[in-house]
């Protein structure tokens, strides 16, 4: 699936979006394995409660599934308008 | 309805005109914009907004879809930047058409809220220092309250 | 502060963009434009409105003032007609400017409620029946109870 | 003292204006005054409740005093914006 990051999350990963090969069955589990990965991931979900997730471009919880999602996107709080 | 996510500026009088034209059963037209403010230094330069393509629009017409469903609405425009802004430039607005003026308001207000925390935007502050990415703010969240009373 | 009462139309988006331009302190912008609807059984000729000459603007300009000492208000206009206009005209605008949006939007609410039923205007529904003075709503006397919680 | 009619009152007494000398020391007192003078006039002050008075341009009840006053104002309950 497409992994996104954006403002600060985007920032301290590096990069804008990645193709990411996952057995993970909820969001939870996508980012216990990306926070297993390297610093800047474990750095960029330290704070869940500071953290937004959109699966397939529709916001909703950590505990979200992900059978059959093709994007996942984590940002912080948004500050439109 | 009409939903706009661009990075060049709009025109306020031409869409307020042309948004409140030609609508003879709407009594009551009401519209929002919103403008880059310096900071409380002063020293701002630009404001970046970032935005995710492909989930802004379709948020935004959630929004607005959940707007027209709760308030009698004869149209809703909502146009928003993204990029980099100076200070004074409309960043975006808001336009809703009722028969009333108490739908109008209550709409535009419901919009706003939502779209300040739940419309995929991140502002960042460019200074000659750097640049630093706007915390949301908790009276943002917090509105969003008045229009669920039951979940508090 | 800037207070029009007049019989010609005006231009809601040149009025819009010179209210919104240049101040640089003002994050949010409101307006209210209120437009000639038709009667229920689509026969409104023309909608006529009386005001009282000399009193007319300065009812206006104290509710504006009562607006500005009570919100954090950058600027005010209200732009409201007399004489006689067609369904689909513009009858009044009223814009605010603030820092913050619930300051414009609560302000433009409040003069709205005020101009509805403290300032001397009189509306008149012309139909090729005759004419018929509009009568005052009880739900528009009742809006004023939001602003004076303590006196009901 | 000038006294002044709007929409259905000045239609009803069938003049937008008049000067009126009294000795009224209240706007009640000069309505009684102005009842009786003629069926035109009784007719358009039958239901006080159905009226409003502003005295020198400002909005006031009927029981405001009127010495010194120079402009008394006679109409329904406004229907602007």
């Amino acid at each position: 699936m497409e992994v996104l990051y954006f403002a600060w999350v985007r920032e301290r990963i590096g990069l804008p979006k990645e193709r990411v090969e996952t057995t993970a069955e909820t969001v939870a589990e996508l980012v216990e394995e990306l926070r297993a990965r390297e610093e800047r991931y474990a750095l960029a979900f330290s704070d869940l409660s500071a953290l937004r997730v959109a699966v397939d471009q529709e916001l909703t919880d950590f505990d979200a599934p992900l059978s059959g999602v093709r994007e996942v996107a984590f940002f912080p709080p948004m500050t439109g308008g | 309805m009409r939903i706009v996510v661009q990075a060049t500026p709009f025109d306020l009088g031409a869409e307020a005109a042309g948004f409140a034209g030609g609508k003879p059963g709407m009594g009551a037209i009401v519209t929002f914009t919103g403008v880059v403010r310096d900071n409380a230094n002063g020293t701002l330069e630009r404001m970046g907004i970032e935005h995710y393509p492909g989930m802004t629009e379709k948020a935004i017409t959630q929004i607005a879809e959940q707007a027209k469903a709760r308030w009698s609405l004869g149209d809703v425009l909502v146009i928003h930047r993204h990029g980099e802004l100076r200070p004074g430039e409309m960043i975006m607005m808001v336009a809703t058409a009722s028969r009333h003026r108490k739908d109008a308001f209550e709409a535009a207000e419901f919009l706003m809220d939502y779209l300040k925390s739940r419309a995929p935007f991140w502002k960042q502050e460019i200074t000659r220092h750097g640049a630093e990415w706007v915390a949301a703010r908790e009276e943002d969240e917090d509105a969003l309250g008045r229009w669920t009373p039951n979940q508090g």
